[in-house]
Order: C-alpha cells, then sequence, then structure tokens
C-alpha cells in the first residue's frame, strides 16, 4: 500500500458496534435519547455503579443529534466554581476516555484560544483565568505576541477593526472525533448488555401518582424502575407531556466544515466580539461555528445570514482563509436555559431525572455529565457536580449565570 | 506538450489562441473554451492526481462537479485550494497540480474582491440547459421579471455535449438564439458561470457568480472576483439537469474510466478525444449515444457491455456501424496502472457473474443510469421519492414556488425537456398571475425514441476475491463496497451511520455520484428497499463557496460599522488613542509627546481635579420621552422614583431586569411636566429604548407616552473641575452660573449665538462640573469655545480612561464593568435609589427572594492595596487573607474580583473597586489578591475614596 | 462673535463623491430641520394644524411645504422643513399634536441625508439593501427603513426611473455607510486601464 | 433567510426583525402578592413548544412596531401575524 496522504483517513473503526435488539418490556433504567450523554450515562451506569437492566431509547440514529453536530470543542475554563468543577470533571475523564472506552476518540489536547478585543473582554478574560487557576484548571492569559506564537495565522494587527488585544488560553482544552466518542460508549454499553433502541421515539409517560411508571413509544410500552432525559434541544417535548415546565428554549445552532487543507491552524480559537470559533479538525478540515439563531426551533437549521456573518469574521480573523471553502452547513437544536448553565437533577416525579439546557456545551461536558448523572440515578441522590444545577435555583434566585458573566459562550 | 488527443475539428474552443499553463510544472497548452481537465485531456494526461488513502492513480471520471477524481490546488495566479479541474476554465498562466489529499491555502492575504447583489425576480430559473431555457423564455416573454443562472460557462447544459438538433438544425443554434431573445428583454437577467448553491424559505435563493477567474491574470482588480446573488424569487424553476450514475465495478476507479455522457462532452464541447480504444459498459440506453459518436470520430470502441438480459434496441444502431454490443454483460473489472488497458467482461445472469475475457481498451464508459440533480429542491425541505425504474430518487412531492423540470425530474428525452419546462414555468406564472405571451413558441424536437428499460445496478458481484475492497464507491475517500459491508456488518442499519463509519460523501464532492449508490448498495446489503435507506441530507452549498465570496464586502474596514461622534476628526488631529465601545471608536486618552497612557490619564485627572478638563460624552445614549404619562412610565422602570423630579432638574437613577438584576444607569432630565430626556450608558442606549418601547407597546399600551431616540441629535461636553465655573460663565455669559441659581443637579436652557444650548450641572467625577449639550452641527464650534474659554485654566481633553479613574475615585459604578449581570442596586450600595414608596417597578419583586437575601452576596466595595504601589490587575480574584503569604493548594474559595483598578493622582497612591461576597460587612479587613504568582494584601474599603462627603461637586 | 461653524460629519468625503460620475452621484444634502412626530389618530385636524397630511400608507413619503414627510410607522412620521430652524420646527409640530395626544422632538442632527443619483445607483444599493428597490414597486413617494449595509437607513425614492434616491443614516454611522457606498461604486467608477 | 411579514411595513428580511419569545404572557398583576416559585414562573419560564408557537417579534430596524405571530417552530414558517391588540388566534 502506497504512504498515505496527509489528512487521509481517521482509526478505523471496530468490526463490530452494537446489537439492534427488540425492545423488552421493563427495565431498571429508561434513558430517553440516545445521544452522547444517554450513552455516557448508559456505559457508566453499568461500569460504575453495575445497573445494566438498562435501555437507552432513540427517536432516530444514535448519535444522530447535536453528537452529530457539534464542533467537538472541549475545555474546562469556565468562570464560576459550579460550571468549572463539572468540566473539570469532564476534562479529567477525556483525558482518560480513549483506555476507558478502547476506542480511538482522537482527544487532542491542542489548546484552546478565547481572543479578547475590547478592553470589558480583557477584564473578562484575565478574571476567568484567575479563577480558573484558583480552583486548580489550567489557565493563563495572552499577550497578542503569544497568541500569535501559538496560533500564527490569527490576524494580531493593531490595525483591524475588532485588534487582538490578548487571550485567554487552557492547553489541556482541545478537540475530540464526536463519532468516535459517541460509538465508544455506545459500544461499552451494548457490551454491558445495554439495549440501544434505535427508531423509537417516545410518545407519552405512564405515571401512577409522583412516579413514572413507563414509557410509551413508537416501539410499545416500556416499563420502568427510574426514567432519565437526556434529549437535548426537544426535552421540552418530552416534559410537556409530563406536565412539567423546564425554563430552556430551544435554538437552532449553525455549524460548517471547509475541504481539507495542510495543518495551518494547530488550536482551537474562539473569539466572541468578531463571532466565530474555529479548529481544524484531524483530517485537516476547518470546523467552524458561531452564534444561536435568535428564535425558537427544531429544524436543525438556520439562517444562512448567520453562517455569511461567520466568514466575514472567520477572514477577518483568518485573512488566510479567504479561498478556503465551505463545503457543508448544517444545523443543531440547543436548549438554552436562562443562565446558560444546565439543570441537572431530581424533578417533581421521584423516580425521573432530568438532563438539559447545556446550551452549546453539552458535547465538553459528555463523559462529565454521564459519570454525574449515573451516580445521581444510582443513589437517588445529586451528584455534588450536578446539585448547584437544580431546577429550583430559577426559584431562590441562586443562579449559575454564565453569560452574564463570563460572556464566554460554547 | 502537444495536443495529441483533440479532434481534427469542432468544439466550442477557440482554437485560434493559445493558452499556456503548467500542470504538476509541466508546460501545456489549451484554448479558450477549454477546462483544465479538457486540456489535460487533449494532451493525452488521463491521470490528475492519486487517492488519498490508497495511492491509486485517479483521474477525470466525469465532465463538471461531480466528477469525483480530479482535484487540483491552484497555484497560480493565486493558490486556491482543492478544485475539479473539469470546472476549472482554462487561462493564460495557470500553474495546477494535481491534489490528492489536503489543499493548501495561501501563504498572504487574498487582496481580490468579492461583492453580494440582492436581486428580486417574479421567476428565478436555475439551469440554462433545454428545460430551463424553455421556461426562461416563457417568463421573459409575458414580461416577468426574470433571472436565469447556470453554471456553466455558456448556456446549453446538456445540449453543448451532443448533437442533437432543433427545428431541423444544431440545437445550440436554437440556444444562441433564446440568449440572444433573452437579453432583449430589459427585465431579464442572465447571468453564466453562476451556480445556485442554496434555496431556502420564502423564494431565497443564493448562487454564486464567478465573475473574472476565467481571465487568470488579466482579470481587472477592481471588479469582484465572485459575486453572491441574494435572489428573492417568487417563484423558482429547477432545471438543474441530472449527473449521471456509475456502476461500481472492480478496480474501477483507474483514469480512462470515465462516466458515459462525460465523454459526449469532452468530444463535443471541447473537441477532445479521451481515448482511441473504447469499452462501453452501461445498464442504459444513454450510453449508446457516446459509442456511436466515438466511433464517428474514429475512435475504435471495442464493446458496449449492456448489463441488460436483452441489451436494447439500438443494439442495431451500433451492429450497423460495426461495434460489438454484449447484452447480458458486465465489466467485471479492469487492468492498467496510471491509466485503464484492458476491461475484463463477462456474462451477467440472473445476477451471477460468468467467466470472462479482457478486451484492450485505453477507454472505458460507464452509464448506470442518471441522478437528476434534486439539491435545490431537497435543501427546500422537498421530501424525495425513491423510482424503481430508474433506481433515482425524485422530488417527491408539489412544493409552494419552487417547481422542478426537465431530466432533473427524470424526464429524459429533449423534447419532453422543452415542453415541460414550458409548462412548468406557464403554470408558475398562472400562480403569480401573470398571463403568458400568445407566441410562445418552442422549436420542435426529433420524436423521440422510446428506450428500452434501464436496468437498476449498483454494482457487480466482486469476482476478483477482493471482496469489494476494490470496488470504489466514493472515489474521494478511497471508500468501498467492501467499507459498506463492514459498517453493515458492524450492526449498522441507518445510512447517517454508514456515511459516518465509511465517510462515503463527507469529501469535496459530497456524494454526488456516490450518494445514491451507497443507499442502493447498502439496501441490497440489508435486504430492504432502497426507498427506506433513503439518501443522506442534502445540505448547502451545492457546490463549495470561498469564504471570502461568503464575507463580501464585510471585511477590514467594512467588517464592521464604526460610529464616530461629531468630533471624531477633532479626536484625530488631537492623537487621541482610541477605545471600542460597543461599535463607537471613542477617545480613550490624548498623550503628548513621551507620554505613556499613565502619564496622560496622571495628567487628565489632575486637571480634573484641580483645574478643568473636558469629555467628548456625545456616545451616551439619550431618549426624549414624552407624553402625559412620560413619568408613570419612568417611575415603573426606575428603581427610584422619577415622578417627583422637579422641571428643570436631574435625577440619577437605575434600571433592573425583571430579575431585579441591575441592566442600565444614568441621569434623567425632567425637560417639562410631559417631557423627560433620559440618559443611558453608551452600550445601552439602543437596548434601553427597545426595553422602554418593549413594555409601552406589549404591557401598557395605555399609557400616553412616546420614545424617541436623541443620541445624534445632542452631542455632550462634560466641563469638569474646580474651574469648570469660570469657563462655562465665559461661554455662556447669559447664564448665572453661580451654586444658587444654577444648583447641583439641574440644567438650564441658554443660547450661543443663536443656537439652543443646554447646560446640566451633573458631575460624574465628584468635582464642580457642567455637561454642555448641543446640536452637533455646532459640536466643533461649541468646543473650541469650551478650549479657547479654558485656556488660561489649563482646560485639558481628556479620555475614558480618566472619566473611569474619576468616577471611580468617587465609587461611581460603571455597568457591564463593575457589574456583570448578577448585581443588584443593593449590592451596588445603591439602595437609596431604589424606593421604598413605590408599589412596584420592574425588577422589585426579585429583590425578595431568597438568594437576595443572602448576606455573603457580593457587594461594591473599594481596595486599596497596602504596599502602595501595585496596581491590581482588572479582574483579577480576591481570597482570604493567607498569614504566610502562600496560597493554599486548589481550590482556594475566592470571594470576589477586582471589577476596576488605577493609579490615583488624587490619593497618590492605586485602588479598586471589587465586587467582595459580604463586601461591606469585611470593610477594614485585609484580603488578598493573587498577581502574577503573588499575593497581594489589600484592605477593604468603603466605595467612594475621593471627596466621601461630597464637598466638591459645588466647588 | 461670529456665528457658529456648522461641521458636517462627511466634510472629508466631499472630493471622493466629487469624483463620482454621474451614473453613481452622490451628493450630501444641505442640513435640515427635521421633527419625529408621533400621533395616534391621523384625521382633517392634524392635517390642517400640521399643514401637511400626514401620509398614512406604509412605506411612503409625501412632499410637504417645504419639506418631506415619511411615514416611520403606524404613528410615527419624519417631518422636515428647509425654512425652520430645527427648535422652530420642533416647537411648531410639537404645539399642533400635543391637543392631539401626540407628541414631537427635534431629530435635525440624529441623521444625514445623501442624495443618490444615476442609472447605476439602483446597483449600488442593491448590494446592501434586501427591500426591492425596481422602480414598478419603489417609485417616486415610496419610502423604507431597512439597512443598507451594516446601517440602518431610510431610504426614498425621488423618482419613477429608480434613478433618484436620498438615504437618511443616523449621523454616527454615516463615515461608515460614505465608505461603503465609495466601494460599493468603485466597479462603476474605475476607468478600465486595458 | 425567511421573510417576515410586518404587519405595517409588510414582508422584510428576517435580519431586519428582533425575538422576543412566547407571546401572551403579561406581566402579572401583582408581583409582590406571587409566592417565589410563582414570580419564577414568569421570570423564567416559557413555553417551548415544538409545533405552531405563538410569539412576539419586534420589527426593529424598520417600525420600531412589536407584534404577534403564529410560526411553526419545526418548519419555522410563519402561519400568521397579528397585531399585539388581536385575540391569540384559535391554533387547531
Amino acid at each position: 500500500m502506497s504512504p498515505r496522504t496527509p489528512g487521509a483517513d481517521l482509526p478505523e473503526h471496530p468490526d463490530f458496534l452494537w446489537r439492534s435488539p427488540e425492545p423488552k418490556r421493563s427495565y431498571d433504567v429508561v434513558l430517553v435519547g440516545g445521544g452522547g450523554h444517554g450513552l455516557a450515562t448508559a456505559h457508566y451506569l453499568a461500569k460504575n455503579h453495575g445497573i445494566t437492566n438498562v435501555a437507552v431509547l432513540e427517536k432516530g440514529w444514535l448519535a444522530g443529534g447535536n453528537m452529530a453536530r457539534n464542533t467537538t470543542i472541549i475545555r474546562s475554563n469556565y468562570l464560576w466554581d459550579e460550571s468549572s468543577a463539572i468540566y473539570e470533571h469532564a476534562l479529567k475523564l477525556w483525558e482518560g476516555l480513549e483506555e476507558d472506552l478502547g476506542y480511538p476518540i482522537l482527544f487532542s489536547q491542542r489548546g484552546v484560544l478565547n481572543l479578547a478585543h475590547t478592553l470589558q473582554d480583557v477584564r473578562d478574560s484575565v478574571r476567568r483565568v484567575e479563577a480558573n487557576k484558583l480552583n486548580g484548571i489550567d489557565a493563563e492569559w495572552l499577550e497578542p505576541d503569544e497568541v500569535r506564537k501559538i496560533c500564527p495565522v490569527v490576524n494580531t494587527s493593531a490595525d483591524i477593526r475588532y485588534p487582538v488585544l490578548g487571550a485567554t488560553y487552557q492547553p489541556r482544552a482541545g478537540i475530540a472525533k464526536h463519532d468516535y466518542v459517541a460509538w465508544g460508549f455506545a459500544r461499552r454499553a451494548d457490551e454491558a448488555g445495554i439495549d440501544l433502541i434505535q427508531d423509537c421515539a417516545v410518545t407519552g409517560f405512564a405515571t401512577d401518582g409522583n412516579r413514572v411508571t413507563g414509557v410509551h413509544t413508537t416501539r410499545g410500552t416500556i416499563a420502568a424502575g427510574k426514567v432519565a432525559l437526556c434529549a437535548a434541544g426537544h426535552t421540552s417535548v418530552l416534559t410537556d407531556m409530563l406536565g412539567i415546565r423546564v425554563p430552556v428554549q430551544s435554538h437552532p445552532l449553525q455549524a460548517l466544515v471547509s475541504e481539507l487543507l495542510e495543518p495551518v491552524h494547530p488550536t482551537v480559537v474562539m473569539s466572541n466580539a468578531v463571532h466565530v470559533y474555529v479548529s481544524q479538525a484531524h483530517k485537516g478540515e476547518l470546523v467552524m461555528g458561531a452564534g444561536v439563531d435568535s428564535y425558537n426551533g427544531y429544524g436543525q437549521r438556520g439562517a444562512f445570514h448567520i453562517i455569511e456573518r461567520q466568514m466575514a469574521a472567520a477572514v477577518e480573523l483568518f485573512p488566510v482563509f479567504a479561498r478556503a471553502h465551505l463545503l457543508r452547513t448544517w444545523g443543531g437544536i440547543v436548549d438554552v436555559s436562562p443562565d446558560a448553565s444546565p439543570i441537572v437533577g431530581r424533578t417533581p416525579y421521584d423516580n425521573l431525572y432530568l438532563n438539559c439546557g447545556w446550551g452549546t456545551g453539552g458535547f465538553k461536558a459528555t463523559p462529565g455529565i454521564g459519570s454525574a448523572l449515573a451516580h445521581t440515578i444510582a443513589h437517588d441522590e445529586p451528584h455534588p457536580y450536578v446539585a448547584p444545577f437544580s431546577l429550583d435555583r430559577f426559584v431562590t434566585g441562586a443562579l449559575v449565570d454564565e453569560h452574564g458573566a463570563a460572556a464566554v459562550a460554547h | 506538450m502537444t495536443s495529441t488527443s483533440r479532434t481534427a475539428e469542432g468544439g466550442r474552443i477557440d482554437r485560434a489562441t493559445t493558452l499556456e499553463f503548467t500542470f504538476d510544472g509541466q508546460p501545456f497548452t489549451g484554448h479558450p473554451g477549454d477546462t483544465l481537465a479538457s486540456a489535460l485531456l487533449a494532451s493525452g494526461r488521463h491521470q490528475i492526481a492519486t487517492s488519498i488513502k490508497l495511492g491509486r492513480p485517479r483521474g477525470v471520471a466525469a465532465a463538471w462537479a461531480e466528477d469525483p477524481g480530479s482535484l487540483v490546488q491552484i497555484e497560480e495566479p493565486f493558490p486556491e485550494p482543492m478544485l475539479l479541474a473539469t470546472t476549472v476554465e482554462l487561462y493564460d498562466g495557470l500553474a495546477a497540480h494535481g491534489l490528492p489529499g489536503q489543499g493548501r491555502l495561501a501563504e498572504v492575504p487574498d487582496s481580490a474582491r468579492y461583492d453580494a447583489v440582492h436581486h428580486h425576480v417574479d421567476l428565478l430559473v436555475v439551469g440554462a440547459g433545454p428545460a430551463g431555457l424553455a421556461a426562461a423564455l416563457t417568463a421573459a416573454r409575458a414580461g416577468a421579471r426574470v433571472a436565469v443562472v447556470d453554471e456553466q460557462s455558456e448556456a446549453g447544459g446538456s445540449l453543448l455535449s451532443g448533437t442533437e438538433r432543433l427545428d431541423g438544425a444544431p440545437a445550440l443554434q436554437w440556444v444562441a438564439a433564446a440568449v440572444a431573445e433573452l437579453a432583449e428583454h430589459p427585465e431579464v437577467l442572465h447571468l453564466q458561470r453562476t451556480t445556485a448553491f442554496g434555496s431556502y424559505e420564502d423564494g431565497f435563493v443564493l448562487a454564486l457568480e464567478r465573475r473574472t477567474d476565467h481571465l487568470g491574470a488579466t482579470a481587472p482588480k477592481h471588479l469582484a472576483r465572485q459575486r453572491v446573488w441574494r435572489f428573492r424569487a417568487r417563484s423558482i424553476v429547477v432545471a438543474t439537469g441530472a449527473h449521471e450514475r456509475p456502476v461500481v465495478f472492480t478496480d474501477n476507479d483507474r483514469p480512462g474510466i470515465m462516466l458515459a455522457g462525460a465523454a459526449r462532452t469532452f468530444l463535443h464541447r471541447y473537441g477532445v478525444l479521451p481515448g482511441r480504444e473504447a469499452v462501453v459498459f452501461t445498464t442504459n440506453d444513454s450510453a449508446y449515444d457516446a459509442a456511436l459518436d466515438l466511433h464517428r470520430v474514429g475512435v475504435c470502441v471495442q464493446a458496449v457491455v449492456d448489463a441488460r438480459p436483452e441489451g436494447s434496441a439500438r443494439r442495431e444502431e451500433c451492429e450497423r456501424a460495426g461495434i460489438r454490443v454484449l447484452p447480458g454483460a458486465v465489466v467485471t473489472g479492469t487492468q492498467g496502472v496510471d491509466r485503464v488497458t484492458h476491461a475484463l467482461v463477462a456474462p451477467f445472469v440472473d445476477g451471477e457473474v460468468g467467466a470472462g475475457s479482457a478486451i484492450a481498451c485505453d477507454l472505458l464508459l460507464v452509464s448506470g443510469g442518471w441522478n437528476p440533480a434534486v439539491h435545490l429542491f431537497s435543501q427546500a425541505r422537498g421530501r424525495l421519492r425513491y423510482d424503481e425504474g430508474l433506481g433515482a430518487f425524485l422530488p417527491g412531492e408539489e412544493l409552494d414556488g419552487l417547481s422542478v423540470t426537465g431530466s432533473a425530474t427524470g424526464v429524459s428525452d429533449l423534447g419532453g425537456c422543452l415542453a415541460h419546462g414550458q409548462r412548468v414555468a406557464r403554470a408558475a406564472l398562472a400562480a403569480l398571475a401573470i398571463t403568458p405571451a400568445g407566441d410562445d413558441r418552442l422549436p420542435a424536437a426529433p420524436e423521440a425514441v422510446v428506450p428500452t428499460a434501464p436496468l437498476v445496478l449498483w454494482r457487480v458481484p466482486d469476482s476478483s476475491g477482493a471482496e469489494g475492497s476494490t470496488q470504489f464507491v466514493d472515489l474521494q475517500r478511497d471508500a468501498t463496497v467492501a467499507d459498506i459491508a463492514r459498517a453493515v456488518g458492524a450492526g449498522l442499519r441507518s445510512i447517517e451511520h454508514i456515511k459516518r463509519y465509511t465517510t462515503i460523501g463527507t469529501a469535496h464532492d459530497q456524494g454526488k455520484t456516490s450518494g445514491v449508490l451507497t443507499s442502493g448498495i447498502t439496501a441490497e446489503l440489508l435486504g430492504i428497499p432502497v426507498q427506506d435507506t433513503g439518501t443522506t441530507t442534502f445540505r448547502p452549498p451545492y457546490t463549495p463557496v470561498a469564504f471570502a465570496a461568503l464575507a463580501g464586502r464585510d471585511r477590514g474596514r467594512l467588517f464592521d460599522p464604526e460610529r464616530v461622534t461629531a468630533l471624531h476628526e477633532w479626536h484625530v488631529a488631537a492623537g487621541a488613542v482610541f477605545e471600542d465601545v460597543g461599535q463607537w471608536k471613542r477617545p480613550r486618552y490624548y498623550p503628548q509627546p513621551g507620554e505613556d497612557m499613565e502619564a496622560a490619564v496622571l495628567r487628565e485627572c489632575a486637571a480634573a481635579r484641580t483645574g478643568v478638563g473636558i469629555l467628548d460624552g456625545s456616545t451616551l445614549g439619550k431618549i426624549d420621552v414624552q407624553g402625559p404619562d412620560a413619568a408613570v412610565l419612568l417611575d415603573r422602570l426606575y428603581t427610584n422614583l422619577i415622578s417627583s423630579l422637579k422641571v428643570g432638574s436631574v435625577r440619577y437613577g437605575v434600571m433592573c431586569g425583571v430579575d431585579g438584576m441591575v441592566i442600565d444607569d444614568g441621569t434623567v432630565l425632567r425637560l417639562a411636566e410631559d417631557r423627560f430626556l433620559v440618559l443611558t450608558t453608551t452600550g445601552g442606549a439602543a437596548k434601553i429604548l427597545d426595553w422602554m418601547e418593549e413594555w409601552v407597546q406589549t404591557e401598557w399600551p395605555d399609557l400616553r407616552v412616546h420614545c424617541t431616540s436623541v443620541t445624534e441629535q445632542w452631542v455632550t461636553f462634560p466641563v469638569v473641575g474646580p474651574r469648570s465655573r469660570d469657563v462655562i460663565g465665559a461661554v455662556f455669559p447669559d447664564v448665572d452660573v453661580s451654586n444658587e441659581a444654577f444648583p447641583f443637579m439641574t440644567w438650564r436652557d441658554t443660547t450661543l449665538e443663536g443656537v439652543p444650548v443646554r447646560l446640566a450641572r451633573i458631575s460624574f467625577s465628584g468635582e464642580l462640573a457642567f455637561e454642555v449639550y448641543v446640536n452637533p452641527w455646532y459640536a466643533v464650534a461649541v468646543w473650541e469655545r469650551l478650549l479657547e474659554a479654558g485656556r488660561p485654566y489649563g482646560i485639558t481633553p481628556y479620555g475614558t480612561e480618566t472619566m473611569h479613574v474619576l468616577r471611580a475615585e468617587k465609587g461611581y459604578p460603571i455597568i457591564g464593568q463593575d457589574t456583570d449581570g448578577t448585581v443588584t442596586p443593593q449590592d451596588l450600595g445603591m439602595g437609596w435609589a431604589v424606593s421604598k414608596k413605590k408599589p412596584d417597578f420592574v425588577g422589585k419583586r426579585s429583590f425578595a427572594r431568597p438568594a437576595n437575601q443572602d448576606p455573603l452576596r457580593k457587594q461594591l466595595v473599594g481596595l486599596l492595596p497596602t504596599d502602595r504601589q501595585t496596581v491590581l490587575p482588572e479582574g483579577s480574584q480576591i481570597v482570604e487573607f493567607f498569614p504566610d503569604g502562600q496560597l493554599p493548594p486548589p481550590p482556594v474559595p475566592m470571594l470576589g474580583h477586582v471589577t476596576s483598578s488605577y493609579r490615583s493622582a488624587e490619593l497618590a497612591r492605586p485602588f479598586a473597586l471589587a465586587l467582595v461576597k459580604g463586601g461591606r460587612e469585611r470593610i477594614g479587613d485585609t484580603v488578598h489578591v493573587p498577581v502574577n504568582g503573588t499575593l497581594v494584601p489589600v484592605e477593604v474599603t468603603g466605595s467612594v475614596l475621593v471627596d466621601p462627603e461630597g464637598a466638591r461637586r459645588d466647588g | 462673535m461670529a456665528e457658529l461653524l456648522r461641521t458636517h460629519p462627511l466634510e472629508a468625503w466631499t472630493t471622493a463623491f466629487e469624483r463620482l460620475p454621474d451614473t453613481v452621484g452622490i451628493a450630501v444634502e444641505p442640513f435640515v430641520a427635521m421633527a419625529d412626530v408621533r400621533l395616534g389618530t391621523v384625521d382633517s385636524e392634524a392635517g390642517t394644524r400640521l399643514g401637511v397630511d400626514l401620509p398614512t400608507e406604509a412605506n411612503t413619503w409625501v412632499p410637504a411645504e417645504a419639506g418631506r414627510a415619511v411615514w416611520l410607522g403606524p404613528d410615527e412620521w419624519l417631518l422636515s422643513s428647509t425654512t425652520e430652524a430645527p427648535e422652530e420646527l420642533e416647537a411648531r409640530v410639537r404645539a399642533a399634536v400635543l391637543p392631539l395626544g401626540g407628541s414631537a422632538t427635534d431629530v435635525s442632527a440624529q441623521r444625514i441625508g445623501l442624495r443618490l443619483t444615476g442609472a447605476r445607483v439602483r446597483d449600488v444599493l442593491a448590494k446592501g439593501c434586501s427591500v426591492d428597490l425596481h422602480p414598478r414597486v419603489f417609485g417616486r413617494g415610496s419610502s423604507a427603513q431597512t439597512t443598507l449595509g451594516q446601517a440602518g437607513v431610510v431610504l426614498l425614492s425621488l423618482s419613477d426611473t429608480g434613478e433618484d434616491h436620498v438615504v437618511l443614516v443616523r449621523s454616527s454611522f454615516a463615515g461608515y455607510l460614505a465608505d461603503w457606498l465609495l466601494d460599493a461604486a468603485l466597479e462603476f467608477t474605475h476607468t478600465p486601464t486595458r | 433567510m425567511q421573510l417576515i411579514e410586518c404587519p405595517w411595513c409588510g414582508p422584510r428580511e428576517e435580519v431586519e426583525f428582533s425575538y422576543g419569545g412566547q407571546a401572551h404572557v403579561p406581566y402579572p398583576d401583582d408581583p409582590g402578592g406571587l409566592s417565589d416559585e410563582e414570580w419564577a414562573h414568569y421570570v423564567f419560564f416559557r413555553d417551548n413548544t415544538k409545533g405552531r408557537f405563538a410569539e412576539r417579534w419586534n420589527h426593529s430596524i424598520g417600525c420600531r412596531r412589536w407584534f404577534n405571530a403564529i410560526r411553526d417552530t419545526a418548519t419555522y414558517r410563519f402561519e400568521r401575524v397579528y397585531r399585539l391588540d388581536d385575540p391569540k388566534p384559535v391554533t387547531p
């Protein structure tokens, strides 16, 4: 065989991934949503708690929602203690995940730069870096010349509309290959005897007083000892069936990819003021995203002017990208909470657990929330990492306001 | 290199002109009208690149954007990664090379221009082939506003590739006449080299026009290289044709293996002989045209291998010409290295392959049928339907405002396409209430021969023993039948999973040829109908689009508007260093020669505290609130009481969101019983006007009040410092500027040379200060008058940095800097600005929530580094005092953070403002701030550090 | 003392505008008094008091005595006058509409006007304006509040040929819009050298 | 890029509009009389319907008027727009 061209391919997937079982009549735990969070939760239920009489119900194909649509950025440098704790928990798991899953997830700790373009960006960035350091998270503030050293293609000229005044840098942050991650969790769960049931849409719930007793699906009714909702953008559709109100709004979030390019971009760059985030994935394609579309939408697509604005931002920040080509655009559905932090934990139903509101943070949290939610389900008690993210914080006012404070999304 | 494979005549190329180019470093020639691919083929060059994973030689396999083989990198005149040689029009000086893997970006910025244009039409026709032209003519003749766009360099579509005749003459004569007629209609826009790449809601179609690429180095620099057309069409006709589909067989990827239709294109359009000895492998009748056409120009057609047991009704036609036809046979494999040398042909009975033989050839043409180009229809959320007979996905429903015509619907004959195009256009016009013209004639096409039914064959069973591992489905990804089989074996059922497992359809061509094949092969392997497998989603763009084209003109200076005040030129001339505040450019400080920021700011601060300074505060938001209920509205939106404010007076106020968090602050001037001027922060101007409108319109429509932005109606110049009274008094001699006549927090109107001026005793510095408001037409004149009058007192213009220092010394917060959306007025120590009298105002109820009662809420306090030297970096975190001066290991609990920090001329030491947990209880405590690895001890103080008694405001 | 000098935000662009060919003429409109008028009900009394019948059809403007009345919304108009001082216009209009429950605000300096004339002006506008400006749709008397490039504008059509427009833009965006227009006009102003 | 029908200005591109979330959520008559939970529901909780949704829009670049719309959040299609003083249409 000839030597492979750079960017030729990715590691091969295993010869066997998962069964396609018929649903049983009853499970100890039913996880609704076969995305990253549902699959990770399944894996950790089996691995950490020995709970394997579990079904993961997926209305489409496994990991076909946001897991297949995100830009795969992984970092833990969030502002607030509560946020950085769970994301750092996740990051530590990411660091051992390839081994845990026995799957080449291509976790590449190439670092993430969050650029600052205004004096207020600088203040917010320093604040976050200092908080991260005190929380034991690797974080640095970089001056523009240091930014240029890490990512030479960033335009650090002082003569642009919004010059780069510096950046925060988390060296341990990076990217992973999303399908590989999801499939790694799925394969492990399947190996443990957990049933991954696709094309199985939930149409309703059977309840008895304060308990959910089963799940009605397009493949029949399935009795459940405990139920957890891991449906991201579609959470409200499920909670509406249960009469629970959850303060999330589902918005389109778009992303795009270029053709395969020789390596030019060694890290991950995010910019809020010049709105774009970019990495160059393993095969060489530029993967980019921007902000959410303003309106509620379940359509897995957004408006093209968002893409155009993102391209303007990309070319402004990375002039050499001018003749890279947009190859494909797509959209996911992000469920955004009022304080841009997730909502995880118990619900008015004793045996129903909620996991939603991750907004743009869902992918990077995957192993962290999977293990914490599994713990919460197994012990019927919120894991300390998820306790601050309870639904009742909106009543007490004890929010974990990530957008108000950090002004850093994604 | 000479053109060894050019026909003697014919084609759409300009043989009189020779273009020189290089490929892989070698010199070649071609002609205007050529593509890079046709010019290379004309020189006998078939291999373009090697494949990405396996390094196998790959060549030109199709003639346009569906080609999976001819990936090239452009190097000259400007590097552009990853284009198809089949879509690159040739120009003089082109330098390119074959591209196996990754494209290369230029290392220098692209100086080419790109732009975008909005265009509205009744009917947008995508595709200028026979159906599209028929539709366009029909609409144009009816007087409709029409745009017709086509991705090729000239109109004609499939007619460019054949020998069809219309009205008894070559069909291209009709094309020329149609193009000429369209040009006669003033309401018709006809664009070639323009690819409609995305279709969206409400008739919105984006198209990319390649305006100057084909001109190479001679492209005029002032023209946009590429233009994005933003069509808004009342109705869309999609006439995008069909892509020929290959059949997968073993070693189907060698250079010289090409779609049958592509060979006709190279022959008829480009005058290229794609080979000398050809084998044609087909499942349908269309490839017979290729066989006969090649035969006519002297290519030795060794055999037509027809997979259908009965072959075709056209067999005789071939045999009359001496071409051998092998019905019930397939190509099972090929030989050759960098070009095909033999096709392995074997009988094919009931899906089984028999013993075969090798037929020598240097060209192997393949046709497995046609896939209608349904991309735009599918992008517009049209459902697709699988057609068993054609083995293709067709539009499966009617869409409002978008119809598909011609071979994109599966119609295959010329007359049928013309008639269909006309019919669809007429229906679209009727829906728009536009009457078709009476004279709407289309040319007569020869009567269509009913073709023998095609056979749907995705792949030929692999008799080589390689189990499909060299049966290429997606050539760009080197993905094979074996890969699909492996994916199915891994338990995958969804076509989306199979795509991800195999990476099929993810490369440059986004699966144009491989997509449907994958669906078919997967269905076969799973034993389910193709309809159930479906396709992966068609996503924009149809073909790749350069980032810069989508950025358009929103680059450089025009990336985002720069907002400036009426004094901007003055600030520039005065050497100001600017700060971006939202879109505004504000002077941050005015360094004098040799000064750094710190020196300049210390000088500016000292002037304001001891003499007089002047600021351009014009960016502050200003809202005129008028009406009998104006005070009611403001009472509901501000935390404090506004209605008690007297006409002629000014009050500071705070606004909260419904969550009780501070969103803005500023002063309010009561201009009349029914009129207020509301000042907002610079960043809050638009937001607060919207906020007011939202409440008035959606909640309190009964309030008789109107809000109007007057941000740019008034410039605002704070004149600040103990000598400000002298300056104001000198410039406005008719105003009594004494404290008695003009007290703090009042305003007065006056005139200057007949021009109305408003003066207000407002101070954001604690010093005696006057704000001067005037129409910006007179901004420069008034500013210069003030400077002139202040000269004896050393009046000093100052910028935002000094403004920040002065206000911070007084403990005045900047919303957005000292607050972050989690801060209440009480947290800021502004409980005094929260009315106890008003029954309600926006945000009030939230103050009663449990979290608002927490004694450990963060509160705004002052910090004084005890070393009297360290300027704490803004954003620094605050921790408990550690007596040993060492941070314990993480996590270290944080008490809050530094929001503002400066060196104070007045205090002769640095100071800071900070949000600290239970901060007011901690006044007097010493805490630590980690700075660059050391712990800086700081004393917690009240937030007002200068003139806490407020003695200075009256001078 | 001398009379106060007035300065226009686009003074520095004067030369660039003067160099433009007639096909893409851009000229700075003189300073003019403008008032934002809010009024719930428009009737003949309002017309009499104001001296102009405010247009009630969306996206239109009408000539007023020595100025224009531009529809901005169902209860909002922009009234201009070339003969009154800003404060005079505001005072007169405010007095006229106050008894009717309306209000008026001087916005003379809030926006500046640019006159765009010539055969290619519509092509220039089409590079950044998504409203259909075809003269059959956007003839004389049409107006639109929309965006041009990234600036909010009020666009007025002064002809039935599509060759005469006024663009009103917030003064702080004037420089941006001037640059934007000159850049958009480049392809029509450049003298080909080859 | 959708066209949104402003009830006053007619159809304009969606970039001229800003989104205001769920419609018909009135400010409570007596916020002080609400429990923390009831108040939280007013402040933070909005329906997140998949399908027909009554929501608020503002023609912020145009006439600055707020209006309501019934839009399908799955298809994004606007079924109708109506003025603030119109009653909420009965959706099937």
